[in-house]
């Protein structure tokens, strides 16, 4: 056990928690914005897919990642839509019309990439960016100041979304819908149009963490490359109790924990891997127990709305 | 579907038909791509598609629904159907007796249910441990650091055998080596096995290998990071052109021939066959693109030819 | 005299709503009415339970599109596609539900949907600056920066005002503002709406109470089944007639109640602590007594802990210190259940949310909580047949209206669902029962029933808690009233010789002059 | 009278029910483009499809095997959307079963068949309900919302299935062999449920999970218990109010919901597999949730549900492997018909809320 307590160890533990970390809090942030105006979108991890796989295609086309990123953000863009008609406008039971999004989006990525790609190609994705005279600083200047463009850019988000959430009119109608969507509809809100926007832009979202997988973290498309970490970002909404912060302290402890259990393995600790990969999600359900009642989620998240009701 | 065809002794001008049902993508770059890049070289030297038929399923890994996939295949009268998968054993074991006319094959295992009384099915398997100590051997010779890191999917079946016969080969050529192994628990988890080759580089590996579909992701990393990769199944050097060194490549030509041919004479199972460096299932292929010393590449040619002549033990080391 | 108003908005001088036809699937909620009001003007709008006041007030807002009519301001034919478009047109509602955002502060709620200073950033300074301003002006009291939860009832009404002033609203339509609020309450709101007249507004004022249309309004139009039965002045109206042509019979507005039979002690609480919601303690030590054949009734504004106290002896929150002795047993701690099987029925104040399951069926709602016992159950399977039988009895025997017992409660109005729950609550024959603003938004015709029904089982020996914000209605049941103010009981007077204004001092926090 | 009213009330539901399934063919159109532009007739390979699914025996019974743990599922979840809670956990839940009911056979096989089978597809059912129980327990007592930790659970199962049958649950015949292959000996016969049919993979289990949903329908609506359950599930408050102990009920939703996917894990060990395999599972912990829903989330819509699904999904399989298409057009078609299910459900709500103010 000592030798996980070493100072190499912990840097390269924090330096690959941070980079694990930010496909979720990309994911997780968007998410956060869908589920505060009330509408919980399961289908993140489809989302992702057909973020990952539109946007490793677009870069390896045009050998620019900053098209393929754009291209991540309007497949995702288009799978949010997708959601908003089916969840919003149809009403449908969100947490099934999540499940067949995902399906959809599993099934499509994989499709588009056998016909289109064929096979397992790899591109040179983003590099890491060393940040004038912090990344100099001894120690801290490798682990937080030495990381590509969209680790910068999932860290940068949370207090943005923290801004835009509580000091935005439309932050403000975000969270009116989401508590009390009759209420806001009164005021002449666009109850639809709220909801539209938050999970468009948690679509958008998701397929940029799809695409900081293929174009910045492994840079390569393949099938169900997410393996799940969709539904986990969604759990990790509700850890952060519906707040970008609460949601950057959960993505962190989980990715810390997934590196911690790597380190545990690579440094020959004799616990049987399986038990080990567990670990993280033994360590959310805890701290989650621990975490409990804090949060109340928001009011109206899962109904849908129509007026004139009451 | 079509009613099964009754079995007659093979006609000249019917086509052959193989049907293969297999747990990941024909495009996984490992497991299932190599088994089915075989079936389609078989195809071209037996003349093509009308000659020699192909069907496969890919994907399938809810093994209820390979067994279907398997049962109805036989059904549909195809003549070898093969489950290429170590967990379809139990649905293959109850699906053959069904259709004794037919010829099934199951992979990676050397049990064919002969001591169940069934007479039916070919076994095969691959010696990775071969080539994963040959690999093992290069590395560690390769290495600068010391540190070499395993990306393992699950401790289990022919990944295990890869592992194991890369630690041993590793520990052989320098005994001072370090060799950190981890497993993500999955086949398919390639963000995960990306984390894992990131967390081996990090821990100072410099050479990296694993097993099964999900190892894209730590190719990613390791061509991200400079470090080098060794691979096994099928060859990976287009995720990496410039990082992966050398693979081990399985060839079932061999015994997809074979299979093919005991089934026309009539002999429909009970063969099991492996992949050795001996019988050419296996091989070692470089990648022109990174260079490797020549010292180590006759070291590592002798040690294929050790272990063709038995004198090497790929899980443990030379024999005394 | 400007034709502004002092928001600085322009006064709507003339609003006309003409052959309004509203149809529901099976139901004709509006047929061919005609309504009007003028600036300066309070409308007032009678009508039972589900003869169209919402519904007709709802299309003025934009919440449903009219299918026959047309309505006119200024003159000028307007339509209204959404609450957005009559927002603009000046048009001001207060919903018969309140239309709050809990979680967030008054300012944030008046802020709501509104463009900002600063863009796409919030301004919430100029908007305290502004509702300050409105509240100086309309004598409204209220902290800006007070989440809405933590708010009265009352209170929560006034930011409701507040919402639609600031949008300038030269109408303002208030569908049954007073149904939950106190007498000083309502004292108040009319001192407000009066100013608002007086400025310019005009008002459409909704109530199921006859004094308050009579005190507060200029004219008043009656509905009944979706048509307008008449539009006269108020002056010279009588509650007797009014109530009349609401229900279409002759209704009684006194009771006679038969002599009191004092019995034991059913109820008895001493020295009660409990907790609120704001985690600060909402009861501080209160202690009562309800005999056998007593109505006892408690007074008090809303918020000062009848809540809380209705909710600690039903047992849906813990007791913090002090006892709660029910027929003899000690219940301070014990779980609802425990109470309910003891004999304690329960009328609870939010009768959506606490006492009925909208989803269910009249007869499922029915034995809500005698479904484990006979005759509705052998404990395990549930008995269809003496569910129906008894069921069909009590919707007789209490006049629930309902097309089958099988209809989902969720399409039955408020008044028949009250009365679904007064009969579940009366057939359990009740040793204690408490009754929780047993008569709220519920329409004359209706609320005389109840009434009725409770006398009946006081009769019967039932020891009642009447926890009420309606003095009238206190006054008119109770044999001794308690007044609750900040948690504690402030004094307990006679029913029959309590004045109004000895009570209304008291809720004010005033204790009772020392008897000589 | 009465007698009519009731028809026609049945009638109506059925209609409401069935007007979703109208989406299906839609989802399958905008499938049949994608067919065609993979170069395959879409009329031929929809063909094999419904052939493969419903249009001989082998088909038929393999739509049936399939159906048999998406019912059972589906039940599990059924109960728990009606007691308010949504369980996404039915693929650990039925993995764990699956152990379980392995574990036991095996321990103890000595035992007579007419004790033996009975008891070990009640061990898979209490492990799957201790392993709902978590989620549930942390919901009643911690507020721990329960969709979750479903989740979380779904990963700890599949991760405790892989180390139990590398490890102490393997087939001492593959260490023997030096296979390794990750399974576990075969349970003893006297823990098979019977097949129904020979040449195919019927078995027991199909009548067992129609009995369980008649069952579920009787405990939903006619006990005591299922009354609570519902009354929680659709209002708290007034559930609480009424006496009844909601915390308690909600995790007992949640209980029972486990044991239902627990017991779909033992079945398929003990009906189709006979020992503990890696990928039992395949996703029927979350194929069960689409089944449920297409059932209505009524206990009987349930059976229709599963095995109109199941056919679908060997049909879809079937159709795959007559025209090969890529696999991942079929997810795409599933995808879209859950989306477009889903979707239309609106409806048969407008109707059905058309319907009820007409009293
Ligand atoms: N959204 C709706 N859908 C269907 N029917 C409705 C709807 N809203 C109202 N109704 C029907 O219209 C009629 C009038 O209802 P409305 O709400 O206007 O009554 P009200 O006079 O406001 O009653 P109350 O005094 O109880 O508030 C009722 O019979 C009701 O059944
Ligand atoms: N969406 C709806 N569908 C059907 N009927 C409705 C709907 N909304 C309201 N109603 C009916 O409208 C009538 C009046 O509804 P409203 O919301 O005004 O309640 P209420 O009777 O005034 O009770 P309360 O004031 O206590 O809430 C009731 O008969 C109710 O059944
Ligand atoms: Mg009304
Ligand atoms: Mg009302």
């Amino acid at each position: 056990m000592a030798e996980l307590f070493t100072l190499p160890v912990l840097l390269g533990i924090i330096y690959s928690g941070i980079r694990l970390a930010t496909p979720y809090l990309y994911a997780a942030i968007g998410e956060t914005f869908a589920q505060r105006s009330g509408v919980l979108n399961l289908g993140v991890d489809g989302i992702m897919l057909m973020g990952a796989y539109t946007g490793f295609y677009v870069a390896m086309k045009t050998g620019n990642l900053f098209l393929g990123l754009l291209g991540a953000a309007t497949a995702g863009l288009l799978m949010g839509l997708l959601m908003s008609v089916v969840s919003v406008s149809l009403q449908a039971e969100q947490g099934i019309s999540g499940i067949g999004l995902n399906l959809f989006g599993l099934g499509l990525s994989t499709l588009l990439f056998k016909v289109t790609l064929g096979g397992v190609e790899s591109i040179r994705g983003f590099q890491p960016i060393r940040v004038p005279l912090l990344g100099q600083i001894p120690y801290l200047g490798e682990i937080f100041f030495n990381h590509n463009l969209l680790v910068y850019g999932a860290f940068l988000l949370v207090p943005l979304a923290n801004y835009v959430l509580n000091n935005t009119t439309f932050g403000l109608k975000v969270r009116a819908v989401g508590q009390n969507p009759q209420a806001a509809d009164t005021l002449g809100v666009n109850v639809t149009l709220i909801r539209y926007t938050t999970v468009c832009l948690g679509g958008i979202l998701a397929g940029i963490a799809g695409a900081s997988l293929s174009l910045a973290l492994i840079n390569l498309f393949q099938e169900n490359m997410t393996s799940g970490m969709g539904f986990i970002a969604v759990a990790l909404v509700y850890f952060g109790g519906w707040r970008p912060w609460g949601v950057l302290g959960g993505a962190l402890l989980f990715s810390f924990v997934n590196a911690l259990q790597l380190w545990v393995q690579v440094k020959g600790i004799n616990i049987p891997s399986d038990i080990a990969v567990m670990m993280p999600y033994i360590l959310t359900i805890i701290a989650l127990t621990l975490s409990g009642r804090r949060a109340r989620q928001p009011q109206a998240l899962t109904k849908p709305f129509e007026r004139g009701e009451n | 579907a079509q009613p099964a065809a009754p079995t007659q002794p093979a006609q000249e001008e019917k086509p052959f038909r193989v049907a293969v049902v297999m747990p990941s993508t024909i495009t996984d770059l490992a497991f299932s791509q190599s088994f089915f890049e075989a079936l389609k070289k078989v195809q071209e030297e037996e003349g093509g598609p009308s000659k020699f038929e192909i069907a496969y399923s890919e994907g399938m890994f809810n093994v209820p629904d390979a067994a279907a996939a398997i049962r109805d295949y036989a059904a549909q009268g195809y003549d070898l159907v093969i489950a290429h998968g170590s967990q379809y054993g139990t649905s293959l074991s109850q699906i053959a007796p069904d259709f004794p006319e037919t010829a099934f094959a199951w992979g990676t295992s050397l049990d064919t249910f002969q001591a169940q009384g069934i007479n039916n099915v070919y076994a095969y398997q691959a010696e990775s441990q071969e080539g994963g100590y040959v690999l093992g051997t290069i590395a560690a010779l390769m290495s600068k650091s010391g540190v070499l890191g395993v990306c393992g999917p699950v401790n289990a079946g022919d990944a295990k055998l890869f592992v194991d016969g890369f630690v041993a080969g590793a520990k052989n050529a320098k005994p001072d080596i370090q060799v950190n192994v981890t497993f993500t628990g999955s086949f398919s988890d390639v963000s995960l096995m990306a984390s894992a080759a990131e967390t081996h580089i990090a821990a100072g590996a410099d050479m990296l290998t694993g097993s099964s579909q999900s190892v894209v992701g730590a190719i990613g990393v390791a061509k991200d990071r400079g470090a080098y990769w060794f691979g096994t199944q099928w060859e990976q050097t287009p995720v990496g052109p410039e990082t992966v060194v050398a693979t081990q490549v399985f060839d079932w030509t061999i015994v997809i021939r074979d299979m093919v041919k005991s089934a026309r004479a009539g002999v429909l199972g009970g063969k099991a066959y492996t992949l050795t460096f001996k019988n050419g299932g296996l091989k070692l292929v470089y990648n022109d693109k990174v260079p490797v010393p020549d010292d180590i590449k006759a070291k590592a040619q002798e040690t294929i030819n050790g272990i063709m002549n038995g004198t090497i033990d790929p899980l443990s080391g030379p024999k005394q | 005299m400007s034709d502004l108003l002092p928001t600085g908005h322009k006064k709507i001088e003339e609003m006309r709503m003409e052959g309004i036809v509203k149809r529901f699937p099976g139901v004709l909620a509006n047929d061919h009415v005609n309504f009007d009001v003028k600036a300066g003007e309070i409308h007032a709008l009678l009508g039972e339970n589900g003869a169209g006041k919402s519904t007709l007030v709802r299309q003025l807002y934009g919440l449903y599109r009219p299918d026959e009519g047309k309505i006119f301001i200024n003159g000028e034919e307007v339509v209204f596609h959404s609450p957005k478009d009559s927002i603009a047109a000046g048009v001001g509602m207060i919903h018969q539900h309140f239309m709050l955002v809990p979680d967030l502060t008054v300012v944030e709620n008046v802020a709501l949907g509104l463009p900002s200073s600063r863009g796409v950033i919030l301004d919430l300074d100029r908007v305290r600056k502004r509702i300050e301003l409105l509240c100086q002006q309309y004598n409204l009291k209220v902290d800006p920066y007070a989440y809405i939860w933590q708010l009265s009832v009352g209170e929560q009404q006034r930011v409701e005002i507040l919402k639609a002033l600031y949008r300038g609203a030269a109408l303002l339509v208030l569908d049954e503002p007073t149904a939950v609020l106190t007498p000083q309450e309502v004292d108040d709101l009319f001192i407000t709406l009066r100013r608002m007249a007086d400025e310019g507004h005009a008002l459409i004022f909704i109530s199921h109470k006859l004094h308050e249309v009579l005190a507060i309004s200029q004219r008043v139009t009656v509905l009944r089944d979706g048509r307008v039965v008449g539009t006269r002045p108020t002056a010279g109206a009588t509650k007797t007639e009014l109530a009349q042509m609401m229900v279409g019979r002759p209704v009684i507005l006194q009771y006679e109640k038969s002599p009191l039979k004092m019995g034991d002690i059913l109820l008895k609480v001493e020295n009660l602590v409990v907790r609120g919601d704001r985690g600060t303690d909402a009861l501080k030590g209160v202690s009562l007594e309800v005999h056998s054949g007593e109505i006892l009734g408690l007074a008090g504004v809303s918020g000062n802990g009848q809540r809380e106290l209705a909710e600690a002896l039903a047992g849906l929150r813990p007791v913090k210190s002090g006892r709660i002795i029910l027929n003899g047993v000690d219940v301070t701690h014990a779980s609802p259940s425990v109470r309910i099987a003891t004999g304690q029925s329960y009328i609870p104040e939010e009768r959506m949310k606490d006492g009925a399951i909208k989803d269910f069926s009249v007869a499922d709602n029915f034995i809500l909580e005698d479904h484990a016992k006979p005759p509705f159950s052998s404990r395990t399977f549930l008995n269809f047949r003496s569910i129906r039988q008894v069921s069909e009895r009590l919707v007789q025997e209490f006049n629930v209206k309902t097309p089958t017992i099988d209809t989902p409660i969720k399409n039955l109005s408020g008044g028949n669902i009250q009365k679904m729950i007064l009969a579940r609550e009366l057939s359990r024959k009740p040793k204690v029962l408490i009754a929780s603003q047993p008569t709220r938004g519920v329409d004359i015709g209706a609320s005389e029933y109840i009434h009725q029904r409770l006398l009946e089982q006081r009769q019967a020996g039932t020891a009642t808690l009447l926890i009420s914000e309606d003095l009238d209605e206190i006054r008119a049941l109770s044999d001794r009233i308690a007044v609750i103010y900040e948690g504690e009981i402030v004094g307990i007077v006679d029913g029959k010789t309590a004045t109004t204004e000895e009570l209304g001092l008291m809720m004010a926090g005033i204790r009772e002059k020392p008897k000589a | 009278m009465p007698a009519k009213t009731e028809y026609t009330r049945l009638l109506n539901r059925t209609i409401e029910a069935l007007l979703p399934l109208l989406a299906v063919p839609v989802a399958l159109l905008i499938g049949a483009g994608m067919i065609y532009a993979l170069g395959v007739n879409p009329f031929q390979a929809y063909g094999t499809l419904f052939q493969g699914a419903f249009g001989n025996v082998s088909g038929f019974t393999q739509s049936l095997v399939k159906a048999t743990p998406l019912l059972l599922v589906g039940l599990g979840v059924t109960i728990a959307f009606r007691g308010g809670v949504i369980n996404i956990g039915g693929e650990g839940q039925l993995i764990v079963g699956a152990l379980a009911a392995t574990a036991f056979s095996i321990g103890f096989s000595d035992l007579p068949r007419i004790i033996l089978l009975p008891l070990t597809l009640l061990i898979a059912a209490l492990s799957g309900a201790v392993w709902g129980g978590v989620p549930g327990v942390l919901k009643a007592r911690l507020g721990v919302n329960e969709i979750l930790s479903t989740v979380m659970m779904n990963a700890i199962a599949l991760q405790l299935s892989n180390y139990l049958l590398r490890g102490p649950m393997i087939d001492p015949a593959e260490i023997e062999r030096g296979t390794q292959i990750a399974q576990s000996d075969l349970l003893p016969q006297a823990a098979w449920l019977s097949r129904l049919m020979p040449r195919t993979l019927l078995h027991g289990g199909a009548i067992l999970a129609v009995i369980m949903a008649v069952l579920v329908y009787i405990f939903l609506w006619r006990t005591t218990i299922g009354y609570r359950i519902r009354a929680v599930g659709l209002n708290p408050d007034a559930a609480r109010y009424a006496g009844i102990p909601v915390q308690f009920y909600q995790a007992l939703s949640l209980i029972l919901g486990g044991a239902f996917a627990g017991l779909a894990g033992g079945v398929e060990v003990s009906g189709v597999h006979h020992r503990m395999i890696e990928g039992l599972s395949g996703g029927y912990g979350f194929s069960g949730i689409v089944a449920a829903l297409f059932g209505k989330l009524h206990p009987l819509g349930a059976i229709p549900a599963s095995v109109l699904f199941g056919g679908l999904l060997v049909g879809a399989d079937r159709m795959q492997r007559a025209t090969q298409v890529p696999s991942a057009l079929i997810t795409v078609i599933l995808g879209l018909v859950v989306l477009f299910v889903v979707s239309s459900e609106i409806w048969a709500r407008r109707r059905a809320r058309r319907r009820e103010t007409r009293g």
